[in-house]
């Protein structure tokens, strides 16, 4: 994220991640909310219901008696052609499970803010990416965010590639490190937002009574491959449809987003690849590295579904050593954005690197520049482990 | 194929239900006496009641098309006005 | 002690309920509105009302972007005497740096609960200002003045604004003013 | 095909033979000239109507998952409120979910009850074949007493379901909701009556109908009305409505006929009828008589 | 699967894979069964349900309200230390999504039989591996099989190797290939069953009033990590187990079960990578190939989870082209066989190979051998696509 | 610490300063000296007494998940009969569940009917703050109308929430088992000699148990016990118990005190009684006399 | 027609409801009782009661592997010929393979309705014989017996014993013995 | 560490939830009358009904470890034996 001002179109705020979102949303403009409550998501909706029942928005705000139904909801309310959003988190996202492949199965064009968090047992209400990752395969566009300002950034960008697309996106933070640190967000002017993301509009839509419509039918054999088949092309449609909003959003913000942020990366040889907030560690690290001369490098993916293989493939080609750093963890496997590094490298054709796993921030778990310190120092050393090393 | 598989009705794409009959009922449209409790019944909806002849009230008139055969009709029938056949 | 580092750290020692994260925030705000950086977030247990908790507070001029915990702060503030009992308040705190209490013992007292602190101590008996000055006890709005006064991170004009743009509406400006009046008596307390 | 009966339900569903289900949705939906959308849950109904590239539905419908209806309804709800305020839309249709026993009396119960405590508008029909009837005829929360059905079976050590059926009336009845009765698809005009209640009530309304199914019951396909009639003639369904708390018996069966009349038509409760299990059929004598007797004196005081 | 029948220890009948695994479940003689009915389980929970109602077994069956529940009350019975098992499939599986990683989380040795399914929307209820796959980051031990002679073996072994492990285990079946397919199948002599899985041993139970335990406890930020690795590494360890349960099983049964199926592998050139019911189709067009001389071959995997990567590497090192075909769809990802074998090959130091990733049986699409001569012919004309290839 | 009631929950718990949970919980497991095993929902109860590596409880314990409590008892009773089948234990324990209101009255609902439909043998005991305050205090279908909350409050154009609470009692009460009541922590004797009743009630049994929230109510610390008995002295909590369906009001308040009287005392009604809102007041009044009428009622003719 | 080619694969065309299901599988297991193997499976649709339907089956000397369904039968059954009207039963049966339908039509009125079929027809009146000898129509089991007789998959003795097996229990000694009656007289018919 | 978090009562690993005390009860036995009112309802079950004196009835005595200084034992002590203390 380039923080360039342009203050005569921004104000400067000191707000929290979940404030941020919650701000996005009320500029916005959702039709309907649906959600239940689940640390850390809480400041989101929180923020947002007093935003409604002071007057500042007019989303019908569903609170429902779980997430099961607020998804659901959601669905239905989508589905009737309104704008319908939603936030969750860790045990909520699991508990609306059932009905994530059905938003994206039906094409609807849901945006769900999520605050990302350790799933039980044990019980963890902290920061990690274990939730997002367990719905990773569900057809929903992912985009990751470093701090409270593409909370903010995301959450507008997201609206727009929903409706652009036909896909759901969830844009995501991490629990508590964004979600619950305040920080400087320059937020847009309303009428700038609103009309950036214009109006839903729906091309089915449940209230249209002179094209009655059918949702949610039942295919056989026959034919449910093929919906899928035309579902996995809509995915990979997605990644254009975001780099031209971001585009877009940068001509009214200043600030550029993309699939990835390489953060000196040109003429690394010692290269993490991550995501999320504790990429902003890490950048100080590089620095700190840099300083002593060393060539260490970053590359922070920001669009994780659809996954940019051949952008990602293409940055790392020229990287000596890589580590890739997931804050989830992975039982019996390796863990997901190490996978899908590995593929991005065949994908390539680049297959001379060895690529090292290693697992952070578990349960909240600070990560701290020493963690970082140590990874680069693996990668100098050239050990690249064939097994997972954590960061505890 | 439409996205999400929504689609709109749209009779030509029915399945003929027809073809699950092997029974087929038979109104005697003389002994009929048009109460349309058959219609009200019939599980597939394709009793409609039309004219016959010159009698004042309608007459149960089967749609082949979607009758399953199941013999609802001549159960309720209080004049035993349909019989199952073969 | 000014701005002059990089990045100024901070952390406060309180307990659930106390409203040490509005303290923090409110800095936090002031800063903002300045046009500087900042992080501002809490230590997240599971603890309810009345448990020991603390805040953390970054402000810098540049962007920030490590998400560490602040373990090494310049400044920390206890807004509660009663949680050094259980809590290591001046935990990396070296003889440059300043450790602010909450309090209306001495110095001295003080500093035989912290005996490896080398650095200043100054302690401001927040409880006794704010129920002078507001008529209850509010003592985060004391020694947020008294912040203010030491570090320099951001203007007390700029606090009392936020301040006064936040709680207006909710309690009133009579009762606003005595708050910012306050801060002002920290800022002032030596 | 009727005209005017399929005019929001078409012909060509795949319901088995001789069900009852699409009676009871074509005369609900026959009670209003209003707009209508529906909410679906899985099961026969949604089955059987919805198979691509084909649907019977004439009118705005949506299935997503099982236990979902009533939250899909509170969305669609909300929705047309927030589209009626931004004008774009003229006037709200009115929301119709239709759910079987199994989606409404065990896996789409909570979603149910948050549904009326929020006080949406909108009229959930249950059509209720007592069994989990999509996926082949296992035990539902209304399942009576005594049923042989694929997961409580009858057998050496069984006599099929041990528990008695939850009181669905009882429980939607507990939210303090305007309107709910109960109906049978077998009386046709106390549904339609009902119906049109239900959809003329503002906020969340409830209608249990009772749904003989040939292949779970097990009776000859053209028999589901006859069975139908049974049960109410045995006050094993008595036919009632309960408006602003008031209960109203609309068929009282001065003389009702033993419950045997009822069991014996169906192949479900044939194992009752050996000499191990008689006594059980004296057991849900009991239970019904108790039944009816609770409910007279509801009736009476409220 | 070695056919290599023991007369006189074994009985053989004609079962479907949902009978055959009830048929296990039975001689295993669980304490508590809790489910709820979704197709294509349903021909294991009615088949126990009719031998309960009949007296053939002791169980408690509880038949729940919704998978979410059942899979909570399996909890509970198993935490109370009795030998608890179910079933389920695809929704039933995402409905009981929020209970998964309790169980592994709690190191609870639970047995559920999975007949796997597509997931919604649009609706569909035939076989494909969409559901297990949704779920395959669960920290859920994961056996796949291929007739219904898996089917029983693998319940088993999966009995078996919870309570040795403390890892939950899902025995998985396609889903109609094998759930609804009636097939020879050898069963053992009940008296064989019973000592070879033996009693359950529980280490700690809530009915121990002597010993009272907390389960389910609240792990912060400084312990949530360490538990995790720990389930890691007790992952692991399942690898070992199941090799040494597999040692044993061939004794009282003459069939060999094991990590991987090597069919006709040994010089292949040409190899497909796949798991479940299909490889039967693939064994014999391999014969059809083998039969013009042609060098192809199958590798099998029967462990998903935890993943075999060492052995699957080291099996297709000498291997010229391979396509691995997923049965489950991938949306802006590849799907999950394939990342795993692109990671086998790395773990094992291959990075000479091209790798297809092949997608098929989506929704119950039949596969036929001509779909599989197709992809044998890609391999063979060097044809290693960089996208997915659906074999529709 | 106190011997006698904390023999089951120790002390050393995180629960708020001034928190009602601990004392429902420390006088409904001494009213029993049978072995008992607890199974807890998601909530303050459960997050408090259970941080690793310190559990507060010293009799056999388990959480899993939020919506869950019923349905993990369900299990272990099954466990205990398959159990006592085999020898493998001598005597099943008493299984008695916790659940907050939203993991009773929501969340938890489904799996609650199921296993009352289903006949477990268990004690459920829901402790009501009338609010989500695991996670801050949000709106649950416990919560008051006209309460704020952080998901329903008041503001510019809101006066709380604007439904009424569940009738849960209602609810569990329609599933026909033996033995339910309604008790307040401020009376700890009522609620102990429902307990027992509760505890000895063979099959499922239910309390729910008023308990004011210091954090979400908005009052003193010190107060919960004072709080607590205004509920019930203005009726807006009465005391009763329902046993086979015959209800019985403990505690038949004389002269209810207005509800002012209650509503003042918390934080979350402060804004009710502002000029804009005194009408929600009257409205509230209204409710309280008319639920005290029905109840009244029904306890006169059961 | 004997079991030398390597799999034997049979359609059994039928509605559902009419125990297609029970007739393939009462092959099926008479045929692992003789140490075959075999594959048995319905083609599923989510067809309600009365739809029509069809089974596969697949009999082997060998172990069975493939999972298709079987497209190119040997042999087909067609248990009720109203199915006849709207599926093309025939598919894929060439000139030495075998339809055999229960029909009280003649085999040449059968034949006008799968014209492009060169193969025989064997024409049976299931119904008509079951009814003699049972009471009520069972056809599927007359058909079963005259399969067997044609394609000798089985021996008639083994279908018998597990028809008995299975149903004695069930329908009692005399009801299952008619049914075996019927089994053989479908044997028998020619 | 035991797996999966599974852990048994054990005392010593308990926090000493005295640290969040800010005020502090102090109880005069000379004036309280044994009711145990208190003790049944404080929150920390650290209220203990001890011997004091010759008295005949216990008093209350606060376990000050755990005794997180609510101040609902001073509330609701009918004779006001309870004083909260800073
Ligand atoms: C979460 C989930 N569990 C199970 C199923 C399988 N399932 C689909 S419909 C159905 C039964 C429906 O029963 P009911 O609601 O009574 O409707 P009916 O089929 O009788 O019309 C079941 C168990 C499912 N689709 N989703
Ligand atoms: C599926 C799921 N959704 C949401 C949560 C977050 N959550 C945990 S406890 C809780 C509130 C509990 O409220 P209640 O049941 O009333 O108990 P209390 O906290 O008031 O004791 C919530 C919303 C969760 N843990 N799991
Ligand atoms: S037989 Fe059945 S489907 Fe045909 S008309 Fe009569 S009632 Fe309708
Ligand atoms: S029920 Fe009989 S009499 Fe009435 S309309 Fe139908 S056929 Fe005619
Ligand atoms: S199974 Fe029963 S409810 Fe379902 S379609 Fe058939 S008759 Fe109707
Ligand atoms: S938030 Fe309320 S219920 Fe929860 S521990 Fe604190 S006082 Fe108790
Ligand atoms: S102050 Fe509170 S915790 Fe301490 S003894 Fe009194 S009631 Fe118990
Ligand atoms: S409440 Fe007061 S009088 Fe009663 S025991 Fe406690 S201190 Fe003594
Ligand atoms: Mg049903
Ligand atoms: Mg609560």
């Amino acid at each position: 994220m380039n923080n360039k001002t342009i203050k005569n179109k921004s104000n400067i705020k000191a707000l929290n991640g979940g404030y941020a979102m919650a701000e996005a949303l009320r500029q916005i403009k959702p039709d309907v909310m649906a959600v239940y409550p689940i640390t850390p998501q809480t400041t989101i909706i929180e923020t947002f219901a007093k935003m409604k029942a002071d007057g500042l928005v007019e989303t019908e705000i569903i609170q429902t008696e779980s997430e099961h139904s607020a998804m659901s909801a959601t669905i239905g309310a989508c589905a009737a052609g309104a704008r319908a959003v939603t936030a969750s988190s860790s045990q909520g996202l699991l508990h609306m499970a059932e009905t994530l492949p059905v938003v994206s199965g039906l094409g609807l064009p849901v945006l769900m803010c999520v605050s990302s968090r350790a799933l039980s047992a044990p019980l963890n209400i902290h920061g990690e990416h274990g939730d997002v990752m367990a719905v990773r395969d569900f057809g929903w566009v992912q985009i990751f965010g470093e701090q409270a300002q593409d909370a903010y950034d995301n959450t507008i960008i997201a609206l727009k590639l929903t409706e652009m697309a036909g896909v759901p996106v969830m844009p995501i933070m991490d629990g508590f490190h964004t979600s619950h640190t305040t920080e400087r967000v320059e937020v847009l002017d309303d009428e700038i937002v609103t009309s950036f993301v214009g109006q839903r509009q729906a091309e089915n839509a449940l209230t249209d009574q002179k094209n009655p419509i059918t949702i949610g039918t039942l295919a056989l054999q026959s034919t449910y491959f093929e919906f899928k088949v035309d579902q996995a092309v809509a995915m990979q449609k997605v990644k254009t449809f975001y780099k031209k909003i971001c585009v877009e959003y940068a001509k009214i913000s200043g600030r550029k987003h993309g699939l990835l942020e390489a953060y000196k990366l040109k003429d690394a040889d010692h290269v993490i690849v991550m995501m999320g907030a504790t990429a902003g560690t890490v950048k100080d690290t590089v620095d700190t590295l840099r300083a002593q001369g060393k060539k260490v490098g970053l590359l922070k993916i920001n669009l994780f579904r659809p996954f940019p293989y051949k952008e990602v493939g293409e940055e790392l080609a020229h990287a000596k050593n890589i580590a890739v750093l997931d804050r989830a963890m992975a039982f019996g496997s390796f863990p997901p954005l190490f996978q899908d590094i590995l593929t991005s490298m065949q994908s390539a054709g680049s297959k001379k690197h060895d690529i090292a796993s290693y697992i952070y921030g578990i349960g909240g778990r600070d990560t701290m520049q020493s963690h970082i310190l140590k990874v680069f120092k693996d990668l100098e050393n050239g050990e690249i482990s064939k097994n997972i090393k954590y960061l505890q | 194929m439409e996205s999400g598989g929504i689609i709109k009705h749209d009779l030509s794409k029915s399945p003929r239900t027809g073809d699950w009959r092997y029974q087929k009922p038979a109104v005697d449209k003389d002994v009929c006496i048009g109460c349309e409790t058959c219609a009200i019944y019939c599980p597939d909806g394709c009793i409609e009641m039309i004219k016959h002849n010159e009698d004042v009230k309608n007459k149960a008139d089967i749609d082949y098309d979607f009758c399953k055969g199941c013999g609802v009709c001549a159960q309720v029938c209080p004049v035993k006005a349909i019989i199952m056949k073969k | 002690m000014k701005l002059n580092k990089n990045t100024f750290e901070i952390i406060f020692f309180a307990r659930g309920g106390q409203g040490a994260k509005t303290a923090s925030e409110l800095i936090a705000h002031a800063a903002v509105a300045e046009g500087k950086f900042v992080k501002a977030f809490p230590f997240f247990g599971p603890e309810r009302s009345g448990a020991p908790t603390k805040m953390f507070l970054r402000v810098s001029e540049n962007e920030i972007r490590t998400q560490e915990p602040v373990s090494d702060p310049d400044v920390v503030v206890v807004l509660d005497e009663t949680v050094m009992d259980s809590q290591d308040v001046a935990n990396n705190l070296d003889k440059h740096e300043i450790l602010i209490v909450n309090s209306t013992n001495s110095k001295e007292e003080i500093r035989k609960r912290v005996p490896h602190f080398e650095g200043s101590i100054h302690v401001v008996d927040g409880n006794g200002i704010s129920v002078d000055i507001i008529g209850k006890p509010n003592p985060n709005m004391v020694l947020i003045g008294h912040l203010i006064k030491v570090t320099e991170i951001v203007e007390l004009e700029s606090a009392a604004e936020i301040f006064r743009g936040v709680f207006t509406e909710k309690i009133g400006k009579d009762l606003t003013e005595k708050n910012v009046r306050a801060m002002t008596a920290g800022y002032d307390e030596l | 095909m009727n005209k005017k009966l399929t005019e929001k339900l078409s012909s060509g569903h795949a319901t088995c033979q001789g069900c009852g289900i699409p009676a009871i949705v074509r005369h609900v939906l026959a009670a209003t000239d209003e707009p209508v959308i529906i909410a679906n849950a899985t099961g026969c109904l949604e089955v059987t109507t919805t198979i691509y590239p084909y649907t019977s539905w004439k009118v705005p419908y949506i299935h997503s998952v099982f236990g979902n209806a009533a939250a899909t309804a509170a969305g669609i709800d909300a929705a047309q409120k927030a589209l009626m305020k931004s004008g774009k839309i003229d006037k709200p249709a009115k929301i119709v979910c239709f759910g079987g026993d199994g989606g409404t009396y065990d896996i789409g119960l909570q979603a149910l009850s948050g549904a009326l405590e929020r006080g949406h508008d909108f009229l959930y029909v249950c059509y209720d074949n007592e069994g989990y009837m999509n996926t082949g005829g296992q035990r539902s929360g209304a399942t009576p007493f005594g049923a042989n059905t694929e997961t409580a079976p009858a057998g050496e050590t069984s006599f099929g379901k041990a528990q008695q059926r939850k009181d669905l009336m009882e429980i939607v009845n507990a939210h303090g909701i305007k309107y709910l009765a109960q109906s049978n698809v077998a009386y046709i005009h106390d549904l339609k009556k009902k119906a049109k209640k239900a959809l003329e009530t503002k906020g969340p309304s409830f209608l249990l109908v009772l749904q003989p199914c040939t292949q779970l019951w097990k009776f000859p396909v053209s028999d589901y009305v006859a069975v139908g009639k049974l049960a109410t003639e045995t006050n094993f369904w008595p036919l009632y409505e309960i408006e602003d708390g008031k209960y109203t018996i609309n068929n009282v069966v001065k003389n009702p006929k033993p419950i045997e009349e009822f069991l014996k038509t169906q192949g479900r409760f044939k194992h009752l009828f050996g000499e191990k299990n008689k006594e059980r059929i004296v057991e849900i004598q009991k239970t019904v008589d108790a039944n009816a007797e609770k409910l007279a004196r509801k009736a009476q005081i409220s």
